[in-house]
């Protein structure tokens, strides 16, 4: 019996290691890690089509060095621990040079130590957390990580300046996911809004994936409100939105990056409207290739792209770019990546221009859109 | 001199009384005979005595280690270690484990190795396996097992099973034995040995109460017997004075089998 | 000459897989891959004592799992404690919410047990997550260090100029732990199988109120079944804390509980040694349906599905597993070989 | 406050009571908790939307029509799941269901995908959003009375069913004794696929009602709720019908309450502590009766 056990585990190991050798080498590889399947799976979609217009663009154009781009589909799910395994195959794999992921970041976190030990050069298109800013230098102080989106703290400072300049609310309650997105968030924004004087009348936590949210805006509703500020994402949201409107709460709601997806509006219907949100991309003050992305999106997928593919498209782009530069090694690409470190070399994308500090951060600018007559669109006012 | 006393025992399963003010003793040594038709209440009995019921009214004594106590409501465990020991009227062995580990299981409550005892194999430890093993060999053989050691205790015939039962029950070195129909199913051979059986079982100086329909075997061997019939005590007696009694001739055979 | 040939394959076969990482063709992910199937055998080995030898079915593992994790990771974290102290200590509180949660609850039937644990793991899971003051909740438990050899007040002993310090880095350090591990729990796990513990335990199984007639206290036994299930779950738990050096309570989840149980199933309820096979099976096939299914056009959600018709499947046709054979562990034993000697010559 | 506390508990209360009669059912004739109850439930809500997105019927025939398809799903799953199980070892037949639930919730994800998806507004009438009632700072919107009444006369038909019908009293014998009831002349394998539809067309209502509630279905939503309604079932006694409906409608009080003044993170733990909590300390719930074992 144990014999057979073995000779079950080493055929495994022996299959394991055919899958896993090295293909053809007239393609230039790169991974994606994102969850394609599980709870967050329609984020990771998101992120796939805006890395699928890019790299399809790319190879229409005849590659790199007439190299096509074969794209590694990863799936891990948003789980730390699929996370930490992916990105081991992924650095294993010599093949690979670089990665645009991931989407969460706990799993970014958790799988950030694999690239940085082998030096796999990654772009994130999503992650907001403030921690990873510590976390993408490898031994011999070279930054390995980079992400063309900004951090939690920046977003929540942005929405309680605008909440107070612009729209002039007073009396906020903030509901927040309890996770490290909804929870940076909220932190930055509460920081910022008491600086600010406004009034913050209540705090109230929701799990994510909970689909009543009554007995907590029922105490929100309690302490009268003018705003309410909901941390999270926006599946939640929009229920949350749709809840607060059968209570007969009918306040000015906003939101940050995680409630950029028309699934919000369709999801909550009417109750949607009024509600503000920052993103880093704004489809109305798109132009150029902008505009094209936006067609071809629409044209391909049949839906309107978020800020999550147009990053995504973004991060390939620079991935590539520097592939181009550079050649398929992966030393050399996290060079060409880390040089593009001022205003004046900034990688001209669809979403503005990006350039990196020296952990990997970037500086953008957020913009604000609402949700009028069921239809995302600019807010009339802007705030630089 | 008794080494069981049952006094006014009553047992009370929602409206239905399946015991009802049964008093009978037993003296220490000897082999009882508890009769009576289907749904008398004689499992019941047993249950109540062997723990896994807890009577609803009377007292129940035994006598363990030289003192006499009362003994409702302990576990089956704890009676076991007092020193009662039962068989089940359908077989109830642990089918997928081996003859041996059977009888080895019976050796439970007279042992004690714990996990460190077992994870460590301490010296203890080994001298109580050896042991145990020994022990169950000699009532394996008692039994006339001990060709089946390694046999499955599931693939047996059903009278082994029943042996094995038995086996398994002396293991735990009972100073009282409840037998529960143990000659059901059996041919005439398998019951010549269980008489047999039962007679080596009290010449060690083992009480026995057999529950039993076989009407022959059950006068062959017991000097004193008790009947009951839909929970209430109808007889007690030698059974000659049971076999004349009217009252458990209408229990067996119907009112007016006595008259006629 | 058959069985010797059976020998020395064995032993060929487990020697490569020993030497596999020293070898330069050594692939990480493939140990990666192999560190964790050594996780998953400590666990479903831990797992099996409940509802392979007891008879109880217990959807509540991973919450051990999470428990000993972060006990794990929380002491590292905040006291700097050396893995080798933190192993017994893991265990130790796994046992005691094993004890606190079983003793109880094992007083019930099975199915309330099983719906009981499963109510234990969940709240877990939200304590893990809410409880942000100590676990940091969904924010994950970063920076727990690796595992570390320190020796150096034994080399200030003999010789000072040495020093006796070793940090766990990369995967071939944690592939020999982990084969400690999984020795380790395997001679634990086969010595309590055979033993008056063991037996104690496959009699409730078998039948519970024969068990208890022969003296088995049952409540007893299952809470210590139970409980030393919960210690080998809060083992490997630390271990994985050491290892991922992150925790994160969705690492937690129910899903890992029916994985768990799906390898115990899978080889087989009550023999612990199916439970290797087990989990080598199922997370090389996890990591095989991963590669494969994109492949042939199936969303990677179709494995799920497998799992749970593997279940079914199995309880169906084969429900005591492809390794059906329990108590198998005292066959070896000295004892009993000599005792078949006897009566082989006997008869 | 408390008031539309209250009545947002009672809301949820009811819908839980609906599923729990699903387990409680089951558990009464064939001592199985039948864990894919839960996906049952989650698959009547996208059977809805589909009739209704893909068919375009008016929501009151899809009701119907999906109290009629989840019925069918439930037999399906006794025959073919837990019949062939009934000799086996209860662990065996456990194992099973949680093996189909985890897979009927992973079919639904393949064929629905995973994301959320709302419940089809335009199906519904308009009416049905706008408040009913009011007192106070309280609001009552038809929708909560349109849930309140349903629950309670699907309710009075099973209690009807149950104690009234031929095969109701066959159902009562059958818990009591399968084999006593096999030699009385009853059917039991067809007592027993009649329980799986009834309660599963329970289910059914209690899924399209909570898709159309929080206007939202998707493939993990049966996971919480069908725990959620098995601790009520186990509150109220498990086997127990009307102890069901009495443990769905505490349990959703509690969580309504406890969510509000207790903690809003901890509100799934509620169910869970409130069903440990009952386990430990009366297992027999507050209708039911304790059994003993046959020896």
């Amino acid at each position: 019996m144990i014999g057979k056990f073995w000779l079950k585990v080493v055929l495994t190991c022996s299959l394991l290691l055919i899958l896993s050798s090295p293909a053809l080498a007239d393609t230039i590889r790169i991974a994606v890690a994102s969850p394609f399947t599980g709870a967050l799976a329609a984020y990771g979609d998101n992120v796939k089509a805006g890395v699928t217009l890019k790299v399809d663009k790319i190879n229409a154009q005849g590659g790199i060095d007439g190299k096509q781009i074969r794209v590694e589909w990863m799936d891990e799910q948003c789980e730390p621990r699929e996370a930490a395994t992916v990105s081991s195959r992924i650095a294993q794999n010599r093949n690979i040079v670089g990665v645009v992921g991931h989407l969460c970041s706990s799993a970014h976190l958790a799988a950030l130590p694999s690239y940085l030990r082998h030096g796999v050069p990654v772009v994130a298109p999503t992650t907001t957390a403030v921690s990873i800013s510590e976390q993408t230098k490898d031994r011999n102080g070279k930054t390995w990580a980079f992400r063309v989106v900004y951090r939690d703290d920046y977003q929540g400072e942005f929405l309680a300046q605008y909440v107070s300049e612009i729209l002039g609310l007073k009396n906020i309650a903030v509901f927040y996911e309890n996770n490290d997105y909804g929870i940076g968030l909220k932190d930055a924004f509460v920081n910022k809004a008491q600086e600010l004087g406004l009034n913050i009348v209540g705090q109230e936590a929701y799990v994510g994936g909970a689909s009543d949210f009554t007995p907590q805006l029922t105490r929100l509703r309690g302490r009268n409100p003018d705003g309410l500020f909901i941390s999270g994402y926006y599946p939640e949201g929009a229920l949350i939105a749709g809840q607060a409107q059968n209570l007969g709460m009918n306040v000015t709601k906003f939101g940050a990056d995680g409630f950029d997806n028309v699934d919000y509006i369709t999801l909550a219907g009417s109750a949607a409207e009024n509600t503000y949100l920052t993103v880093p991309f704004l489809a109305d003050v798109a132009e150029g290739d902008a505009i094209e992305f936006l067609e071809n999106f629409r044209e391909r997928f049949g839906r309107e792209a978020d800020w999550m593919s147009v990053n995504a498209y973004d991060a390939a782009g620079i991935l590539l770019q520097a592939i181009a530069e550079a050649g398929p090694d992966r030393a050399k690409i996290r060079e060409s990546i880390a040089s593009i470190n001022s205003p004046e070399n900034a990688y001209q994308g669809i979403a503005g221009s990006t350039y990196f500090n020296d952990v990997g951060d970037t500086l953008k600018p957020a913009f604000v859109k609402m949700v009028k007559d069921g239809q995302f669109v600019a807010a009339p006012v802007q705030m630089d | 001199m008794n080494i069981l006393e049952i006094d006014s025992l009553t047992m009370r399963f929602g409206g239905l009384l399946a015991l009802a003010d049964v008093s009978f003793n037993t003296v220490k040594g000897e082999i009882l005979g508890l009769i009576g038709p289907n749904g008398a209440g004689k499992s019941t009995m047993f249950n109540c005595i062997s723990g896994v019921l807890k009577p609803t009214g009377g007292d129940m004594f035994f006598e363990t280690s030289g003192r006499k106590m009362r003994i409702n409501g302990y576990k089956p465990e704890k009676m076991t270690y007092f020193g009662v020991a039962r068989t089940f009227q359908n077989v109830r062995l642990f089918t997928a484990l081996t003859v041996l580990d059977n009888v080895r299981i019976g050796r439970h409550c007279r042992t004690k190795a714990n996990f460190f005892g077992a994870v460590f194999r301490t010296r203890s430890q080994k001298e109580e396996e050896q042991k145990i093993v020994d022990d169950s060999m000699n009532w394996l053989k008692f039994v006339g097992l001990e060709k089946y050691v390694f046999y499955t205790a599931g693939g047996l015939s059903y009278g082994f099973q029943r042996k094995l039962e038995i086996a398994r029950s002396l293991a735990t070195e009972p100073s009282l034995l409840l037998l529960d129909e143990p000659a059901a199913g059996m041919n005439p051979k398998e019951t010549r040995d269980l008489v047999d059986l039962i007679h080596r079982i009290s010449d060690l100086g083992i009480t026995v109460i057999l529950i039993e329909h076989d009407m022959k075997l059950v006068m062959s061997i017991c000097k004193r017997l008790v009947v009951l019939d839909h929970g209430v005590k109808i007889a007690q007696g030698g059974p000659r004075e049971i076999r004349q009694n009217p009252k458990v001739v209408e229990a067996y055979l119907g009112r007016g089998a006595a008259d006629a | 000459m058959n069985i010797s040939l059976k020998t020395a394959l064995k032993y060929l076969l487990l020697g490569a897989v020993l030497l596999y990482p020293l070898f330069a063709f050594s692939s990480e992910y493939v140990l990666h891959v192999m560190v964790l199937i050594m996780v998953y055998m400590v666990l479903a080995m831990g797992l099996n004592i409940v509802p392979g030898f007891c008879g109880l079915l217990d959807l509540g593992y991973v919450g051990f799992y999470g428990i000993g994790a972060y006990t794990a990771g929380l002491l590292t974290i905040h006291f700097g404690l050396s893995f080798w102290v933190i192993i017994p200590l893991a265990a130790l509180n796994g046992a005691i919410w094993g004890v606190l949660l079983g003793a109880p609850t094992l007083r019930l039937t099975g199915d309330y047990f099983a719906i009981v644990t499963f109510g234990f793991s969940e709240l877990v899971v939200l304590f893990l997550t809410n409880e942000i003051w100590l676990t940091r909740g969904p924010l994950g438990l970063p920076g727990i260090d690796p595992v570390i050899i320190d020796l150096t007040w034994l080399s200030t002993l003999i010789h000072p100029e040495w020093i006796w310090y070793w940090e766990f880095i990369g995967l071939r350090p944690y592939f020999y732990l982990g084969l400690i591990m999984v020795a380790l729990v395997y001679v634990i796990m086969s010595r309590m199988e055979d033993s008056r513990l063991g037996r104690a335990w496959f009699a409730i199984r078998e039948d519970s109120i024969a068990a208890s007639s022969c003296g088995v206290n049952l409540l007893t036994y299952k809470v210590i079944g139970f409980a030393i299930s919960a210690a080998i779950g809060a083992v490997g738990g630390a271990f994985l804390a050491r290892w991922t050096m992150f925790l994160s309570p969705d690492m937690f989840k129910f899903w890992e509980s029916f994985l768990i149980l799906c390898m115990v199933v899978l080889g087989g309820l009550g023999n612990f040694k199916g439970s290797l096979a087990g989990a080598a099976v199922l997370i090389a096939l996890g990591e095989i349906l991963r590669i494969v299914l994109p492949q042939l056009g199936l969303p990677t959600e179709t494995r799920f599905l497998a799992y749970g018709l593997i279940m079914v499947l199995m309880m169906r046709f084969k429900p005591m597993g492809f390794f059906p054979a329990i108590a198998t562990q005292s066959q070896k034993n000295p004892i009993l070989i000599k005792l078949k000697k006897e009566l082989g010559s006997s008869s | 406050m408390f008031e539309q506390q209250l009545i947002n508990g009672l809301t949820l209360g009811m819908i839980y009571a609906l599923i729990a009669v699903g387990y409680t059912m089951v558990y009464g004739v064939i001592q199985l908790i039948n864990f894919a109850h839960g996906e049952i439930f989650m698959l009547s809500a996208f059977l809805a939307v589909t009739f209704i997105t893909v068919f375009g019927l008016p929501i009151y025939v899809v009701i119907f029509m999906t109290m009629g398809c989840c019925a069918l799903i439930g037999v399906m799953l006794d025959i073919f799941a837990y019949r062939p199980l009934r000799q086996s070892p209860r662990l065996a037949a456990l194992i099973t269901a949680i093996g189909m639930s985890i897979f009927l919730q992973n079919l639904a994800m393949i064929i629905w995908g995973s994301r959320p998806r709302p419940f089809v507004q335009e199906a519904l009438p308009a009416f049905l959003r706008t408040p009913a009632l009011s007192f106070g700072e309280a609001t009552v919107s038809w929708l909560q009375l349109t849930i309140f009444g349903t629950a309670s006369l699907l309710m009075i038909i099973l209690f009807l069913i149950i104690n009234k019908t031929r095969v109701g009293t066959a159902m009562r014998a059958l818990s009591q004794n399968r084999t006593g009831a096999a030699l009385m002349g009853i059917n039991v394998n067809r007592v027993i696929s009649f329980t799986f539809a009834l309660g599963s067309s329970m289910g059914a209502v209690a899924g399209i009602m909570v898709a159309i509630y929080y206007n939202t279905l998707y493939p993990t939503m049966g996971y919480v709720a069908g725990v959620k309604a098995f601790a009520a079932a186990v509150l109220g006694g498990i086997g127990s019908v009307p102890g069901a409906m009495i443990g769905g409608i505490i349990l959703g009080i509690a969580e309504a309450l406890g969510a509000g003044y207790i903690s809003s993170l901890y509100r799934d733990g509620i169910a869970y502590a409130v069903m440990i909590a009952v386990i430990i300390f009366r297992p027999s719930g507050i209708l039911g009766k304790s059994t003993v074992e046959k020896v």
